[in-house]
């Protein structure tokens, strides 16, 4: 994991506006990294802005302030046409199977569209779309090619716009929520497929809510709280030994599959503000259970934290 | 379990009318007892009947449905007469939570105001101490009783699912049925919703019929759950009897396919889908996805036995038959 | 005076200053039930209820438009004199009257004894005043009654029975002018001409300050614009009372509508029935539909402005009158008028009686003649058939084929009248399309153009073919002078611009004698029928329909006198 | 709330301004001036001159428009050109014998739409629904002035109603009627007009409201109040209508502002003299300020309308104020 | 694999579609074979004025003594040529500004739905009448008049349906891939919006073909142009109501009813299916049914 990685965000700030002059701080200074071959899951609940985070590095919304950087190029203030030849190196999935292609193409042509988007000769195409579809499983490809979305189960859709995403052969992939509208007994079957992408040399970036899947697909784990990265670090270390309270609440009620495991699960109160009014100091303050008074008045940065047990194990708590 | 079931449900059939004249078997005779205070999860992937179960059993189907089979209410069967018979008992007896709470909530209308109306029609309370009983509620969920006079659209969706829980409780019913109440939640209100319920059945001796399509939830919250598959119970049991020997390899799969926050173990995907039930299946039913089908599964539909005290499968590992 | 300013094909019986209805004596095609009031016995009172399509809009003689406030104003309002059954002038509020030698002074003498209807004595003073304030703002505020005092110099009242008027020339219209003037009660206008220019005087709205203030045959009892206006009878009139004892005039926006009422036994009188519902309102039982030759007549009205720049072609009279004799008239007759109308080629109509050039002879209906004709004058067909104007000096070659224009507020069917004349000229190679104004004001806009103006000679350029109508009085100053350059940009509607015409128009004006006047008269009608600038096509039977329980309704006088609801009774 | 209200009032006068605004331009653009329609024995070119001078369009057309801002604000619409009588009172004349008919016929239409929609809506593929249903789209279907033409034509000798005018020509000649009876009359000669316009928009309203019915019948809320118990008129009348009254009311608000213009057809037929009526005799005469007048007062009622829907939408919806 | 959408099957399938289907063929058929079908000419006079029906003039003859027959199917092509011209005016005018306005956004949509807002509230008989005026009375005027009128409410419909499938995701995962607006909008927004369109341009022909007799009622029609509202024009014109020519007044308004009634059943048809919301009713009638227990248990 040396030089310059696949995807590098500093300081990333994005506001929108609420009407009546009120602002919504969707993001507020997050700074992370995707190598080749790696996965990074940025973790947190809805609003906590990690959807809007992987929309900017998309450039799919406008950030505010902070660089992005794709294979070093700084890409935060690049043109429309400008950004269309870099956009073969990043592809992203959605979150909806069912919605994510278009009800009028065939398999054939949602993944030859972004080849057509990005010139690749006609008599190219066919047997890229036939790589892509085997890559993604999708196989033998000949079985898929005319078929329609609605003649697809939602993990067929899933890996068709996998493989739509994949016809370019990307250097990262942007996953939203890749498996969440998938029913349980395939989602296993996507995210290895994804696992498999990444063995091969893929920057992937998933967003998502579920803690048990970062954990057990992710090399690394963001944790966003209200537009900020709280926790960060090596995927199993941030569940088993998570240092913001944060982190300890959520991964406390995350429900275990073991009937047995029953750790008394540590609810937080209420629930999370809204980014139009983030609280003074840590934003997390109001409803911390260890908070204490200089927390009201102190924002803490992304540090190293305390009781770290490897490294690049950061936490943003004034005490842990 | 001891004691008298409240609510028994034996060979519950549930079909619809397709539009081009055929039906659609969706639920194809379950069988389960309740008991009071007992946390049952019924736990499947979508389409497998779940919902429709328990639509069936509020007498909520629409008229393109037909059922068969019997529901008993604290021994006295309902489901004979349709929903004539059902529909005195429904929210007296059985409430509901459903699956979108957030929609449950008539938008024009005062929450308050709609918790009490089924009071007011049942005639557990009116005016005055409908409104008294209204805050009683919204404060059992943890809502300030003052807040019955919003609208739904200013609670958040933790609240309205709250809300929606309150409601159900108007008229001390004895059974809630839940209908995956935590879905559009996120994980923190999901823990709350949760512990609300199992603190409702511990406190209140309400039974608790929970839907959902996630494992680990039905494994930290029920007593019981049962496993579904394409409108049959594949198996039934405690949910320690079912993550520690499942019977049915569809259970075992299923658990395999569940991440665990912890757990470091392979996760897999159980192969193909589920089965169309437009048409009636040959032999059994999860054959073509089993990793330990037998012969005899092509063909022939396999049993629901009970195996142990309250405990039931349908598959022929294992049967002797 | 006149288009007939009519809405959606609600005819109505006149227009603008009273004109129409009459007919000349020698040409009654009326199957009328009713006869004159003679001396019988006469039922007295009762309710004559009347509908009509034209609406009373105001009583104020300086500022009307609808013809039925003409009508009404004569019945509330003293005139000097009227018309007879024979379109003679008889005694009205004037007894009798002399004319100097020189013709420039008249000299009437009133019938006394006639009185306001707020008790106010009805003097000489009164008309004196009248007329001179009419000829006062004659330019302006007054304009309206101009007309009826030209050439008059001043009015004196000497007494209050005689009334002096001085002329500065000789005048063959002093009667007729003067008869259509109704005299206002001087103490109640003059009060109202506050400025000096008479603005308050047209400006005054009398039905807004009820009771009125008359002395004529009726009062106003109450007046609802379009609605329901009820005269009812003065018994202080001076001239022959009314037997009714009131007559409810109620306006109806579609005769279909006045019909029913009729039917229903709700209307006595119908002022007009449609050419289309002749057939079934006779078949009514008790109710009688009167004819008499009507006023109206329908024409062809060519762009003769000699300066026109498009298709000068149209102002050959040779081009023209080979295109009157595709136009199928007598069909027009049966199927638009269903029968009720009469050919006729003056432009003064049948209206004019005595003063009509009978010599005149209608263009008889011959495709075959019609483009013997166009060949002659070498205009071929091209491939298609149809039939091409060579180049000339100022125009390119092009077909001929024209726009006709076609107001919508005609009281018969335009469209079908367009369409049996496109018949006719489509077999003779000439293309036709209808346009329309879409009114008849916006019509006579298209006709004028924007820019028109007489003293620069501008206008007259947009149209080459109209289809419109007029209604003549029975005097045929008026409508001669139309075609005067004098009423360019007015009521000229041809462009029609001929030095020889207008001198002989100023000419009959000032011709007293009647027979050397018609000299004059029947000239210009052949000036006019020789230029071809109307090609008329039929002069309407005036239709109107009453209950058999009425008599003494007569229409051939109604819209010219005091009988028209005065004279009627119960049978 | 008090803000949303400020911000619907607000659109509401710009809008207003603005078809004031297009109301004199149009009419700019019309062919023409209204002094070149003028035809009377005087009006030589000098009389036009002085005539356009006199109302002004000899000048810029910035000072006109400056001009007519000031009339309309002080309430003067200017005078007719042909009778000069001031417009406002000529369309106040009009106005006063269409409003009553078409209350009426918009009482009866918005009345029984709801009650046939909502009983369509409940009864959904049912024989009743089918009957309602089709009755509606048949009558939403007649040209306007048609259904006119054979109600006088089949209909109006069988109820013995009459077809035409305001009143009975032969009533109050002469001031003698109870005031009673002439109302009587009035009523009577307003039923079958009213009538051709209430069954044109009942079958509009109808439809309307069935849709608007089926769709809030789908929500989740109404099956929840099944869950409860509640009875289907409960369920139909407290949940359904009230929810679906809100398109319901934005629809009839805004068909309401041109039901005004759109019964010309009728005042025709009916020969009854409206508003209808005054708008084509004006365009007739090329009464431009009458006109203009009406085009006013027309799109005024259309803005007054939707205004009141605005207004209304708060106390049938309260998710509007906060959103 | 031959795909039926919801739409081509809810047109085909039901029968008020399928009778509104028929209808609209036949029509079509007598307005384009029309000319051959017609018994007599549409100028030519064959009889008495308003004759009544007969076996040489089935529906009589009119005001001026013309086969209504003839008039009749004539009327057919001009309503027909009026109501789908007039619509299609309105689609394009209306799914431009809906389009671009969707799309786009921002001040783009802000400006349009303005100009759209004050449009909606022109009253619109005074609107075509002035309008009328200034460009005078032609079938092609008539046709940019109704186009005029009806943009607005398409053009609000359109802009919300292109709104919400613009915020589909897989518009957004095309635009994500670099493809662009022309490929957005006319490779993924235009064709699932395109059964709408059409669903509402057939409900305007419809609209259309109603304002045309409207228009022409009013006497702004084209006078030389046999509609089926200048028949009813005509009717009235000729007073036939007055001679209890029934045969004059009744068949051209039937046949207006008739064919806006078909378009509407097309067009609802077309519409419900493409209305998610309307396939759940939570209320009905009629109720589950409950199927008699079985004797025996199925002993397998």
């Amino acid at each position: 994991m040396s030089g310059t990685p696949l995807l590098e965000v500093s300081d990333l700030v994005v506001h929108y506006p609420a009407g009546k002059g009120k602002v919504v701080h969707a993001v507020e200074g997050v700074s992370f990294s995707v190598n080749a071959g790696e996965l990074v899951a940025l973790v947190g609940e809805s609003g906590c802005g990690k959807t809007t985070t992987a929309q900017s590095v998309m450039r799919m919304v406008h950030s505010t302030a902070g660089t992005i950087r794709v294979d070093g190029r700084d890409i935060t203030n690049l043109s429309a046409g400008e950004l269309r030849p870099l956009r073969r190196e990043m592809q992203i999935i959605f979150q909806d199977p069912y919605e994510s292609l278009d009800p009028r193409f065939k398999v054939r042509d949602t993944v030859a569209e972004p080849l057509e988007i990005h010139g690749v000769p006609r008599e190219e195409r066919d047997a890229r779309v036939h790589d892509a579809l085997v890559r993604a499983g999708l196989t033998p490809p000949k079985l898929y090619l005319d078929r329609f979305p609605h003649e697809l189960s939602g993990g067929q859709r899933q890996r068709v716009a996998i493989a739509a995403a994949l016809a370019l052969e990307p250097k990262l992939l942007l996953a939203d929520e890749p498996v969440s509208m998938l029913d349980v007994s395939i989602r296993a079957g996507i995210l290895g497929l994804l696992d498999e992408q990444r063995r091969a040399g893929l920057g992937i970036l998933m967003i998502t809510h579920d803690l048990s899947t970062a954990a057990h697909y992710a090399d690394r784990i963001c944790v966003m709280y209200l537009g900020r990265i709280v926790e960060e670090g090596p995927a199993k270390e941030v569940v088993r030994n998570p240092q913001h309270p944060y982190t300890r609440a959520l991964v406390s009620v995350v429900p275990k599959r073991d009937p047995r495991l029953t750790t008394q699960p540590q609810i937080l109160k209420g629930e999370t503000p809204n980014p139009v009014a983030v609280p003074s100091g840590c934003r997390f303050h109001p409803r911390c259970p260890v908070a204490q008074a200089q927390c009201r008045t102190d924002d803490p940065p992304l540090s190293t934290a305390r009781d770290a047990r490897e490294a690049g194990h950061r936490s943003a708590c004034l005490f842990t | 379990m001891s004691g008298a079931p409240v609510i028994s449900v034996e060979d519950l059939h549930v079909w619809f009318d397709l539009a081009d004249g055929g039906e659609l078997h969706a639920v194809r005779g379950i069988s389960f007892d309740l008991h009071p205070g007992e946390r049952l999860g019924l736990v499947g992937e979508s389409g497998c009947g779940k919902t429709t179960a328990i639509l069936a059993l509020m007498g909520l189907l629409p008229a393109s449905a037909s059922v068969r089979g019997r529901v008993l209410l604290e021994g006295s069967e309902i489901m004979a007469g349709g929903e004539d018979t059902i529909s005195p008992h429904r929210w007296k007896d059985v409430a509901m939570v459903f699956q979108g709470a957030m929609n449950a909530f008539n938008p024009v209308q005062r929450v308050g105001k709609q918790i009490a109306e089924a009071m007011e029609l049942h005639g557990t309370a009116t005016g005055r101490s409908a409104r008294l009983r209204v805050a009683e509620l919204l404060e059992l969920v943890g809502i300030a009783g003052e807040r019955q006079d919003r609208f739904p659209h200013e609670f958040s969706g933790g609240m309205r699912q709250r809300a929606a829980i309150a409601m159900a409780l108007a008229c001390d019913p004895k059974v809630l049925l839940a209908d995956e109440p935590t879905t559009a939640l996120d994980v923190m209100v999901q823990a709350q919703i949760l512990e609300l319920l199992v603190s409702l059945t511990r406190d209140l001796g309400l039974a608790l019929i929970l839907i959902t399509h996630d494992l680990p939830l039905i494994a930290q919250v029920c007593d019981r759950a049962a496993v579904m598959y394409a409108g049959e119970i594949a198996e039934i049991g405690t949910v320690h009897d079912l993550y520690a020997d499942p019977r049915h390899p569809y259970t075992r799969l299923l658990f395999a396919a569940t991440p665990d926050i912890y757990g470091d173990d392979l996760v897999v995907s159980i192969p193909g889908s589920p089965p169309r039930l437009d048409h009636e299946p040959v032999g059994c039913p999860f054959r073509p996805r089993c990793d330990a089908f037998l012969e005899r599964c092509d063909t022939v539909a396999p049993r629901f036995r009970t195996v142990a005290p309250g405990r039931s499968v349908t598959c022929h590992n294992g049967d002797p038959a | 005076m006149r288009r007939v300013l009519v809405v959606l094909g609600v005819a109505v019986t006149c227009t603008v200053l009273t004109a129409c209805g009459g007919g000349s004596a020698t040409t009654p095609t009326t199957s009328s039930g009713s006869t004159s009031p003679g001396p019988v016995a006469v039922k007295e009172g009762g309710i004559l209820r009347i509908g009509t399509g034209n609406y009373i809009d105001s009583f104020n003689p300086w500022n009307w438009i609808e013809s039925q406030s003409g009508m009404a104003m004569y019945e509330i309002y003293p005139a000097l004199v009227q018309y007879d059954h024979d379109f003679k002038f008889v005694p009205d509020w004037a007894q009798t009257w002399e004319t100097s030698a020189d013709g420039l002074t008249w000299t009437f003498h009133l019938q006394s004894g006639g009185q306001w209807s707020d008790g106010k004595p009805l003097t000489a003073d009164d008309a004196a005043w009248t007329i001179n304030t009419s000829v006062k703002y004659k330019d302006d505020a007054t304009a309206n009654a101009a007309v009826n005092v030209g050439h008059v110099v001043s009015a004196a009242a000497p007494d209050a029975n005689t009334l002096v008027i001085t002329y500065d020339k000789p005048s063959a219209t002093v009667l007729g002018g003067l008869g259509e003037m109704p005299i206002l009660p001087r103490h109640v206008w003059e009060p109202l001409d506050t400025d000096g220019k008479g603005s308050g005087l047209k400006k005054y709205r009398p039905e807004l300050h009820m009771p009125m203030v008359t002395a004529g045959a009726f009062t106003i009892a109450k007046y609802e614009k379009k609605g329901t206006t009820v005269f009812k009878a003065d018994p202080n009139f001076y001239g022959p009372k009314a037997h009714a004892q009131a007559v409810a005039l109620t306006f109806y926006t579609n005769p279909n509508a006045m019909i029913a009422d009729l039917k229903a036994g709700k209307l006595d009188y119908l002022d007009q029935v449609p050419f289309k519902a002749v057939k079934a309102v006779s078949a009514m039982p008790n109710v009688t539909v009167d004819k008499s030759a009507g006023a109206e007549f329908t024409d062809v009205t060519w762009n003769s402005n000699p300066k026109k720049k498009k298709h000068r072609e149209l102002l050959d009279p040779a081009v023209k009158k080979a295109l009157a004799m595709g136009i199928d008239r007598q069909r027009i007759i049966d199927v638009v008028f269903e029968g009720n109308a009469s050919l006729v080629d003056s432009v003064v109509g049948h209206v004019a009686g005595y003063f009509e050039n009978t010599n005149l002879v209608p263009t008889r209906f011959d495709i075959a003649a019609g483009n013997a004709a166009l060949d002659g004058l070498g205009y071929t067909r091209g491939a298609d058939g149809s039939r091409v104007v060579p180049a000339s000096a100022t125009e390119a070659a092009h077909p001929m084929a024209y726009d006709v224009m076609i107001p919508t507020s005609l009281d018969y069917d335009g469209d079908r009248t367009f369409q049996i004349i496109k018949d006719g000229w489509a077999q003779m190679g000439v293309k036709v399309t209808q346009v329309s104004g879409g009114d008849s004001t916006a019509g006579y806009a298209y006709e004028t153009g924007d820019n028109c103006d007489a003293t620069k000679g501008t206008g007259y350029e947009k149209f080459d073919i109209a289809l419109w109508d007029w209604v003549p009085y029975p005097d045929p100053d008026q409508q001669l002078s139309y075609m005067t350059k004098a009423q360019w940009c007015s009521w000229n509607d041809t462009g029609y611009d001929n030095p020889a015409y207008d001198a002989l128009y100023d000419q009959q004006s000032t011709t007293i004698d009647r027979t050397a006047r018609k000299v004059i008269v029947d000239q210009m009608q052949q000036m006019l029928f020789d230029a071809q600038i109307y090609t008329v096509i039929a002069n309407e039977v005036a239709l109107s329909a009453h209950s058999n329980a009425w008599v003494g309704i007569d229409q051939k006088v109604d819209a010219y006198s005091k009988t028209y609801l005065a004279a009627p009774h119960e049978a | 709330m008090g803000r949303y209200a400020a911000k619907r009032i607000g659109f509401a006068l710009i809008t207003v301004l603005v078809a004031i605004t297009l109301n004199f331009v149009l009419f700019r653009a019309l062919p023409g001036d209204a002094v070149s329609a003028l035809r009377c024995k005087a009006c030589t070119a000098a009389f036009r001159a002085a005539q356009r001078h006199d109302l002004g369009l000899d000048r810029p057309l910035v000072t006109q428009y400056g001009l007519y801002l000031k009339g309309i604000a002080s309430g003067d619409l200017g005078s007719s050109l042909r009778t000069e009588a001031p417009v406002r009172g000529a369309i106040w004349e009009a106005i006063k014998n269409t409003v009553p008919m078409v209350t009426l016929g918009t009482v009866f239409s918005i009345v029984f739409g709801i009650i046939a929609g909502v009983i369509s809506a409940w009864r959904r593929g049912t024989f009743v629904d089918k009957i309602t249903q089709q009755t509606a789209l048949a009558f939403y279907s007649m040209p306007t002035q048609w259904l006119a033409l054979l109600i006088v034509l089949f209909v109006a000798g069988a109820v013995g109603l009459p077809t035409s005018g305001l009143a009975d020509p032969s009533i109050d000649i002469l001031g003698d009627a109870s005031t009673w009876s002439i109302l009587v009359d009035r009523f009577q000669h307003m039923v079958l007009p009213s009538l051709t316009l209430g069954l044109v928009l009942y079958g509009d309203y109808s439809l309307i409201v069935r849709s608007a019915m089926l769709e809030t019948l789908g929500e989740d809320y109404v099956l929840t109040a099944r869950a409860k118990g509640l009875s289907s008129w409960r369920i139909v009348w407290r949940h359904g209508l009230r929810n679906a009254l809100l398109p319901i009311v934005t629809l009839v608000a805004l068909s309401l502002g041109f039901v005004i213009g759109g019964t010309y057809t009728i005042e025709f037929i009916f020969s009854y003299p409206g508003i209808g009526y005054a708008t084509v005799e004006a365009i007739d005469q090329r009464d431009y300020p009458i006109l203009q007048g009406i085009f006013l007062l027309v799109t005024f009622s259309v803005i007054g309308f939707n205004l009141i829907a605005d207004l209304l939408y708060p106390k049938l919806d309260p998710r509007v104020v906060s959103s | 694999m031959k795909r039926r959408g919801p739409v081509l099957q809810a047109v085909l399938g039901e029968w008020q579609s399928r009778i509104g289907l028929a209808i609209l063929f036949v029509t079509l058929i007598a307005a384009v074979f029309g000319q051959l079908l017609e018994p007599y000419g549409i100028d030519q006079q064959v009889g008495g004025t308003l004759d009544p029906p007969s076996s040489a003039h089935w529906l009589g003859t009119d005001g001026g003594g013309v086969d209504l027959v003839t008039l009749l199917i004539a009327g057919a092509r001009v309503s027909l040529i009026v109501g789908f011209a007039g619509a299609a005016v309105a689609m394009v005018i209306g799914g431009l500004v809906g389009v671009l306005s969707g799309f786009f956004g921002g001040k783009t949509d802000a400006a349009l739905m303005r100009v759209t807002d004050y449009f909606l509230v022109l009253p619109d008989v005074p609107l075509l009448i002035i309008v009328a005026a200034i460009w005078g009375r032609s079938l092609q005027n008539i046709v940019l008049i109704i186009g005029l009128i009806y943009w607005t409410s398409t053009a609000r419909l359109i802009r919300a349906q292109v709104k919400s499938v613009r915020e589909r995701v897989y518009v957004r995962r095309a635009q994500a891939l670099g493809a662009s607006n022309t490929r957005l909008i006319f490779r993924h927004i235009v064709p699932q919006i395109a059964p709408l369109l059409i669903a509402n341009t057939v409900l305007m022909v419809a609209q259309a073909i109603f304002l045309e007799t409207f228009i022409t009622f009013l006497g702004l029609g084209d006078p030389s142009a046999i509609s089926w509202g200048k028949l009813i024009e005509n009717s009235f014109k000729d007073d036939a109501v007055l001679n209890g020519a029934w045969w004059a007044v009744v068949p051209p308004g039937l046949a207006v009813t008739i064919v806006i009634l078909a378009c509407t059943l097309v067009g609802q048809s077309m519409e419900d299916a493409l209305n998610p919301r309307l396939r759940v009713g939570h209320l009905s009638v009629r109720r589950f049914r409950v199927r008699p227990a079985l004797r025996e248990r199925d002993g397998a």
